[in-house]
C-alpha cells in the first residue's frame, strides 16, 4: 500500500515532466495556421463548391433538378418553335427548349455533386469559389437565365401560340380528315436574341 | 447452425406461433411469427444453449400500408455466430407486440423508437415514453399515412 | 423524469437539516455532451444518482426523408450527415445494403478505394474521439494536435472527392470520383508521418498519470451488461469481447489484409473502464494504418464506373446489412418494393446503442465521472437522433 | 501655495493613497500581457498562431480590445440572483487578489507597507478571496455556479494548509515574517537563494508551495472550480461583461502574487543571481518582476500540457500528499538547523 503510494507520486512527476518537455517541444515547431483572409490554400481540382451552370449549353433536360436530393433547382422550360434556331451546345447537342427559369437555392444545396453527375452536357459544375455568404437570405436565390423578363414573356406567349395553332391545326387535320382540306400557315417572326 | 436448422428449432418449440419461414428464394432469410408469441420465442432463442442469441442487432418499425406495421428483430449471436432475422405484423388499429426490452436491454430504446415512430405499442416497456419527438408530438412521423401537422404549439411546422 | 428523495436528519444539537437531492440539467447545452444531449442528472452534492438521457434535440427524421426520395442514391447525402465526424463509413454502409439487395458486384478497386477511404476516416474520427476525450478531462493540446493530423487526412478526402466533411463519395455500384493521381503517394507519406504521432500523444495523454487516474477504474462495462445492451464498436472491444465485424462478419475485403481487433486489457484498471474504451481507439488507429498501408500497396488498377447501374430498383425484398463504422455496428435495414424509391429504410446507429448505457454505468460515480463515461462512449449526436 | 503642495504630500493619507495606486501600475498593463502572453503560449504549444491581427505585430493589442468589448458589454444580472451579492463578489475577489501587493517587495527601495508580518498577512488575504467566490456562487442561482463555488471553497481552503506549511520552512530558516528582510537574507550569488538551502528539503517545499498556489488560484490542474467541460464555467458561469472580466483580472492579478511570494520567499525577491552585477533598486525591480513572470510561465506552461483532476483526487493530493510532505520539511528543516 505504501509502495504504490510513492509509485503513484513518482510516476504522476515522471509523467508531467513527460507531457511538459512535449508541450515546450511544440514551441518550436512551426504553427500550421493558414492566416485565412490574407492567405488562401489552394484547393484541389475536384473541390466541390458553389455550383456553376453554363446556361449556353444548358439543354434544359432537368436531370439536375430530377436529381437533387434537396430540390435546390428548379427549372422551367418552354418548347421552342420549330423555326427557332437556339444554337447547339459544345458538345454538339441541337438544343430544343427555351430554357424560362434556372433558380438554384444555394442556400438549400448540400453540395452533394449528385446534379453534375447525370448532366449530358456537363453545363453543371461545382467551381472552387466558396466566399458567397450574403447579408440577405434571397440573394442567395441564383438566376441563370440568360432570357430577359420580356423575352421570356414573348417566348412563353408565342409558344403559348404556337401550341394553339398545332392544336388548331390537328383540329383542322382532323376536319379535314373529314372534308376539304384547309391550310392556314402560321405568320411567323424571328424571336428575339439573348443578349 | 443454418438458418433453416434455426427456424426448425423455433417451429418445434412453439409449433402454433410460426406463420411462415422463408429461407430461400430472399436475401435475408426471415421467419414470421405471431405477435403474441414474442416474448416467449424471444427469451426461448436467448436462453436455448444452442441457439443463444444473446445480441439484439436492430429492431425495426415498418409500415406495410394496407393496414398493417410490422416489427423486424435483427438478432445475433455472440456465442455461435449465427443470424436470425424475426417479422412480426400486426393490425395498425391494434399495433400491440409485446415488449423484448427485459430480454435484450437494446430493445429497450429501438421500441421506443418504433413507439414515437411508427406508432407501435409495446406491452410491458418499462419506460414507453416517445424518444425522438417532443413528448407531446402527436401522430406517429413514419406511418405512410402521417400528415404533417401545420402547427405545433402555435409554431408553424413547414416553415 | 427524475425522481427526487428528501429526508430529514436530526443533528446532534436538536436541530434538523434537510437533506434533498438535486436535479441538474447537463445539456442540451453543455460543453462535454458532444452536441446536443440533454442528461437529467439527479445527484446528491457531487455523486451521480441517476441519469435520464433526453435525446432527439437533433432529429431530421432521416428515415422520413429517405422515403420521400425519388432513388436510392440520393439517400447518400442524407446518410452522410448521420454521423458527420465518419461519413464514410456511412455511406459505405448504406452502399453495402443497397448493393446487396440488388445483388451486384462491385470491381476490385472500387472495394480497395472504399476500404482505404472507410479506414483513413475511421482514424480522423478517432483522433475526434480521442482529442474531444482529452478536451472533456481538461487537457486542451493533445486536442489540436490531433485535429492538426485530421486536417491532413480531409486533404486527402478532399482531393479525392472534392469535400472535406460530407463526402457523398460512395455509390451505389462504385465510387464518385477515381483517386486522383497522387493520391497514393501523398497517402503513404500520411500513414509513415502519423505512425510516430500516435506514440507522442500516448505519451502526452494515454500514459499521464492524472489522465489514468481520471478514467481508470471509472465507467466499468462489464462484457455480459455491454453484449445485452447492444454495445459495438470500440466501446464492445474495451469491455474486452473480441469482437469486430470487420473480422468476424466480414464484408468488402477485410479478409485480405493482416491485422487484428483491439481488444481492453485493463492495463491500468479494470477491464472495461474508461481508459480502456480510449486506448482502444488509439490502437484502433494503428490497426488502420496497417490495413491503410497494405491497400495501398495492393491496390490494382482497373475500371470504376463500370458497375454504377443507371437505374437502380432492386427486387422486392428487405436486408439488413451491418458494418463496423468508427463507433461500431452501423445495421441498415432497406426494404424494396420493386421501384426506384426506398421503402423503407431503418438505421441502427451505433451512437443511438451505446448512449443507452449511460444511465447503467455512470450510477454512483461524480459528476467529473459522468463527463468522462460520456466522452469515452463517444457519441456524435447526428446519429443518435439522425 | 507652496504651503498647501506641501501639506498634502505632508498628508500621510496622500502618501498612502499613492502608494495603494502603484501597484496598479504594474498590475493592469501585467494582466493585459499575461492574458496575451497565456493566448500565444498556448497557440504556439498547440502548433497555432493565436492572435494575429488586433493592433498589427502578433495581435498585440487583441487583450485591450477584448477589454474595451467586455466594458461596452451589458451588464447582466439573472433575475432570479441575489444582487447584492451578486453584485460585491466579483469587487470582493479582486480586492483579495490586489490586497496582497500591498507588502509584495518590488525592490529594494519599494514596499507598500514593511510590516513584520507580511507573508502572515498575505496569507491572511488572499484565502478572502473564498468569500467572494462562495457569495458569487451562491447568488447566481445556478446549479453549476453552485458547485463551482462549493468545490472551490473546499480547494482554496484545503490547498491553503500545505502552502502555509511549505511557507513555514523558509520562515523558519529566515527566522522572521518580513519579506523584505527575507530578500536581505538572500543577498549574494544565486546559492543564497533559501531554495538551494538545506538541500533538498526547501526544494520541496517551494515544490509543494507551488502546487498549492496552483490550486488556490484555480489553475489546471486543479482548475475544477470552473471547470468548463464539467460545470460550464463554475462559480462564474452567469458573469458577463465588466463583472466577469473583474473575476478574469482577479485571477492574473493573483497568478502574479503567488508567483511573487514564491519569487521572494525561494528565488532571492529583487535580488541578482550574479551578485552585485546588475544589483540595486531600479535593476531590483527587473530582477524581480522577471521571475514572477518566470513563474507564471510555468503555470501557464502546466495549464496548457495537463488534465483536470477530479474533486476527490484533488482533495487526496491536498491531505495525503502536499500536507504530509510538508510537514516532513518542516520537521527535516528544523532537525538541521538544530544540528
Amino acid at each position: 500500500m505504501m509502495r504504490k503510494y510513492f509509485i503513484d507520486i513518482y510516476k504522476t512527476i515522471w509523467s508531467i515532466l513527460i507531457g511538459m518537455r512535449i508541450t515546450f517541444g511544440h514551441l518550436f515547431v512551426p504553427a500550421v495556421t493558414i492566416q485565412y483572409p490574407d492567405v488562401k490554400p489552394k484547393l484541389p481540382e475536384r473541390a466541390r463548391n458553389r455550383l456553376y451552370v453554363n446556361m449556353d449549353d444548358c439543354i434544359g433536360c432537368l436531370q439536375c433538378e430530377m436529381a437533387c436530393p434537396v430540390n435546390c433547382i428548379e427549372i422551367e422550360t418552354v418548347k421552342s418553335l420549330p423555326t427557332d434556331d437556339l444554337g447547339t451546345t459544345s458538345t454538339g447537342q441541337k438544343k430544343k427548349l427555351w430554357v424560362t427559369k434556372f433558380d438554384i437555392d444555394i442556400a438549400k444545396c448540400c453540395f452533394c455533386d449528385l446534379c453534375v453527375y447525370p448532366c449530358p452536357t456537363e453545363c453543371i459544375k461545382m467551381t472552387d469559389v466558396y466566399e458567397f455568404s450574403e447579408f440577405d437570405r434571397n440573394n442567395l436565390l441564383y438566376n441563370f437565365v440568360t432570357l430577359t423578363k420580356q423575352e421570356v414573356e414573348t417566348v412563353k406567349a408565342k409558344a403559348a401560340e404556337f401550341e394553339k395553332e398545332q392544336a388548331a391545326k390537328k383540329a383542322a387535320a382532323a376536319a379535314q380528315a373529314k372534308a376539304a382540306p384547309v391550310v392556314a400557315p402560321a405568320q411567323q417572326s424571328p424571336p428575339a436574341q439573348p443578349s | 447452425m443454418t438458418s433453416q436448422e434455426i427456424h426448425e428449432k423455433i417451429k418445434l418449440q412453439f409449433p402454433a406461433a410460426v406463420l411462415e419461414s422463408k429461407t430461400e428464394g430472399v436475401v435475408d432469410p426471415f421467419i414470421k411469427i405471431a405477435p403474441e408469441y414474442v416474448a416467449d420465442v424471444a427469451s426461448f432463442i436467448r436462453d436455448n444453449e444452442e441457439l443463444g442469441f444473446d445480441f439484439l442487432m436492430c429492431l425495426s418499425g415498418i409500415d406495410y400500408g394496407k393496414g398493417t406495421l410490422g416489427v423486424i428483430y435483427n438478432i445475433f449471436s455472440m456465442k455461435h455466430r449465427h443470424k436470425l432475422n424475426l417479422k412480426v405484423e400486426v393490425p395498425k388499429d391494434k399495433a400491440e407486440v409485446p415488449s423484448v426490452s427485459l430480454i435484450w436491454n437494446t430493445a429497450n430504446w429501438h421500441e421506443r423508437e418504433a413507439y414515437d415512430l411508427m406508432g407501435i405499442i409495446f406491452i410491458g416497456h418499462p419506460d414507453p415514453r416517445r424518444i425522438l419527438m417532443p413528448y407531446d408530438w402527436e401522430g406517429h412521423p413514419l406511418r405512410k399515412d402521417y400528415k404533417t401537422p401545420e402547427f405545433y404549439q402555435g409554431m408553424k411546422v413547414p416553415y | 423524469m427524475a425522481e427526487i428523495s428528501e429526508e430529514i436528519i436530526k443533528t446532534s444539537t436538536g436541530t434538523t437539516l434537510r437533506h434533498e437531492e438535486m436535479v441538474i440539467n447537463m445539456g442540451p447545452q453543455h460543453p462535454s455532451t458532444h452536441g446536443v444531449l440533454r442528461l437529467e442528472v439527479v445527484v446528491d452534492g457531487e455523486i451521480v444518482i441517476d441519469v435520464i438521457p433526453h435525446i432527439g434535440y437533433l432529429h431530421r427524421c432521416f428515415e422520413k426523408h429517405a422515403e420521400s426520395m425519388t432513388n436510392y442514391q440520393q439517400v447518400v447525402p442524407y446518410v452522410d450527415r448521420m454521423d458527420y465526424c465518419a461519413a464514410m463509413n456511412m455511406d459505405f454502409g448504406y452502399v453495402l445494403a443497397v448493393e446487396k439487395l440488388l445483388g451486384i458486384q462491385v470491381p476490385e478497386r472500387v472495394e480497395y478505394i472504399r476500404v482505404i477511404m472507410a479506414e483513413l476516416q475511421r482514424i480522423a474520427s478517432h483522433l475526434i474521439a480521442a482529442g474531444t476525450y482529452g478536451l472533456d478531462i481538461g487537457a486542451f493540446t493533445p486536442f489540436l494536435y490531433m485535429f492538426r493530423e485530421r486536417e491532413r487526412i480531409l486533404d486527402l478526402f478532399e482531393m479525392t472527392c472534392g469535400a472535406r466533411l460530407l463526402y457523398n463519395y460512395m455509390w451505389v455500384g462504385g465510387v464518385s470520383h477515381d483517386l486522383p493521381p497522387g493520391f497514393i503517394d501523398k497517402a503513404k507519406d500520411f500513414c509513415q508521418y502519423f505512425r510516430p504521432k500516435i506514440k507522442e500523444y500516448n505519451d502526452l495523454l494515454s500514459y499521464n498519470e492524472i489522465f489514468i487516474k481520471r478514467t481508470a477504474n471509472v465507467g466499468i462495462l462489464p462484457k455480459d451488461v455491454a453484449i445485452s445492451y447492444g454495445i459495438s464498436g470500440p466501446v464492445l472491444r474495451g469491455s474486452g469481447v473480441n469482437f469486430d465485424l470487420r473480422r468476424d462478419d466480414p464484408y468488402s475485403i477485410y479478409h485480405k489484409f493482416d491485422w487484428q481487433p483491439e481488444i481492453g486489457k485493463g492495463e491500468v484498471g479494470t477491464v472495461g473502464d474508461c481508459w480502456d474504451r480510449y486506448m482502444v481507439r488509439m490502437r484502433e488507429m494503428e490497426q488502420s494504418i496497417n490495413i491503410v498501408e497494405q491497400a495501398l500497396n495492393q491496390i490494382p488498377e482497373g475500371n470504376i464506373a463500370s458497375a454504377i447501374p443507371k437505374r437502380i430498383r432492386p427486387n422486392p425484398g428487405d436486408v439488413y446489412v451491418r458494418t463496423e463504422s468508427a463507433r461500431g455496428e452501423l445495421g441498415f435495414y432497406v426494404i424494396s418494393d420493386g421501384s426506384g424509391k426506398p421503402y423503407r429504410i431503418k438505421a441502427r446507429s451505433p451512437s443511438f446503442v451505446n448512449l443507452s448505457v449511460i444511465p447503467e454505468i455512470s450510477r454512483g460515480g461524480m459528476i467529473a465521472d459522468l463527463v468522462a463515461i460520456a466522452g469515452s462512449l463517444d457519441i456524435v449526436l447526428g446519429e443518435v437522433d439522425r | 501655495m507652496e504651503q498647501i503642495l506641501r501639506n498634502i504630500l505632508d498628508n500621510d493619507f496622500f502618501v498612502y493613497g499613492i502608494m495603494g495606486i502603484v501597484p496598479l501600475v504594474w498590475i493592469v498593463p501585467y494582466a493585459l500581457f499575461a492574458i496575451w502572453l497565456e493566448r500565444k503560449i498556448s497557440a504556439h504549444m498547440q502548433d497555432r498562431l493565436g492572435p494575429m491581427r488586433t493592433g498589427g505585430w502578433h495581435g498585440w493589442s487583441q487583450t485591450i480590445a477584448d477589454m474595451l468589448k467586455l466594458l461596452q458589454k451589458e451588464d447582466i444580472i439573472p433575475a432570479a440572483a441575489d444582487k447584492t451579492l451578486f453584485n460585491i463578489a466579483p469587487y470582493i475577489i479582486f480586492v483579495s487578489a490586489y490586497a496582497a501587493y500591498a507588502v509584495i517587495p518590488f525592490s529594494s527601495g519599494f514596499i507598500g507597507a514593511d510590516i513584520n508580518v507580511g507573508i502572515f498577512y498575505i496569507i491572511a488575504v488572499t484565502s478572502l478571496a473564498v468569500v467572494g467566490i462562495l457569495m458569487g456562487g451562491w447568488a447566481s442561482n445556478n446549479k453549476w455556479s453552485l458547485l463551482g463555488a462549493m468545490r472551490a471553497t473546499a480547494q482554496i481552503v484545503s490547498y491553503e494548509i500545505p502552502s502555509v506549511l511549505a511557507v513555514l520552512a523558509v520562515v523558519m530558516i529566515a527566522g522572521t515574517l518580513s519579506l523584505q528582510e527575507i530578500n536581505n537574507l538572500q543577498t549574494g550569488w544565486f546559492w543564497n537563494w533559501f531554495v538551494f538551502q538545506k538541500f533538498p528539503f526547501v526544494f520541496v517545499a517551494f515544490i509543494i508551495y507551488f502546487v498549492a498556489s496552483l490550486a488556490e488560484v484555480n489553475r489546471v490542474p486543479f482548475d475544477i472550480p470552473e471547470a468548463e467541460s464539467e460545470l460550464v464555467a463554475g462559480y462564474v458561469t452567469e458573469y458577463s461583461g465588466m463583472k466577469f472580466a473583474m473575476f478574469m483580472f482577479a485571477e492574473f492579478v493573483n497568478m502574479f502574487a503567488v508567483s511573487a511570494v514564491a519569487a521572494t520567499l525561494f528565488f532571492g525577491g529583487w535580488n541578482s543571481p550574479f551578485g552585485e552585477f546588475l544589483s540595486g533598486p531600479i535593476w531590483g525591480v527587473f530582477w524581480f518582476l522577471s521571475k514572477g513572470m518566470m513563474l507564471v510561465s510555468v503555470q501557464m506552461w502546466l495549464r496548457w500540457t495537463l488534465p483536470r483532476l477530479r474533486v476527490d483526487q484533488l482533495m487526496y493530493v491536498s491531505w495525503k500528499v502536499l500536507t504530509p510532505w510538508a510537514f516532513a520539511c518542516v520537521i527535516a528543516v528544523g532537525f538541521w538547523m538544530m544540528l
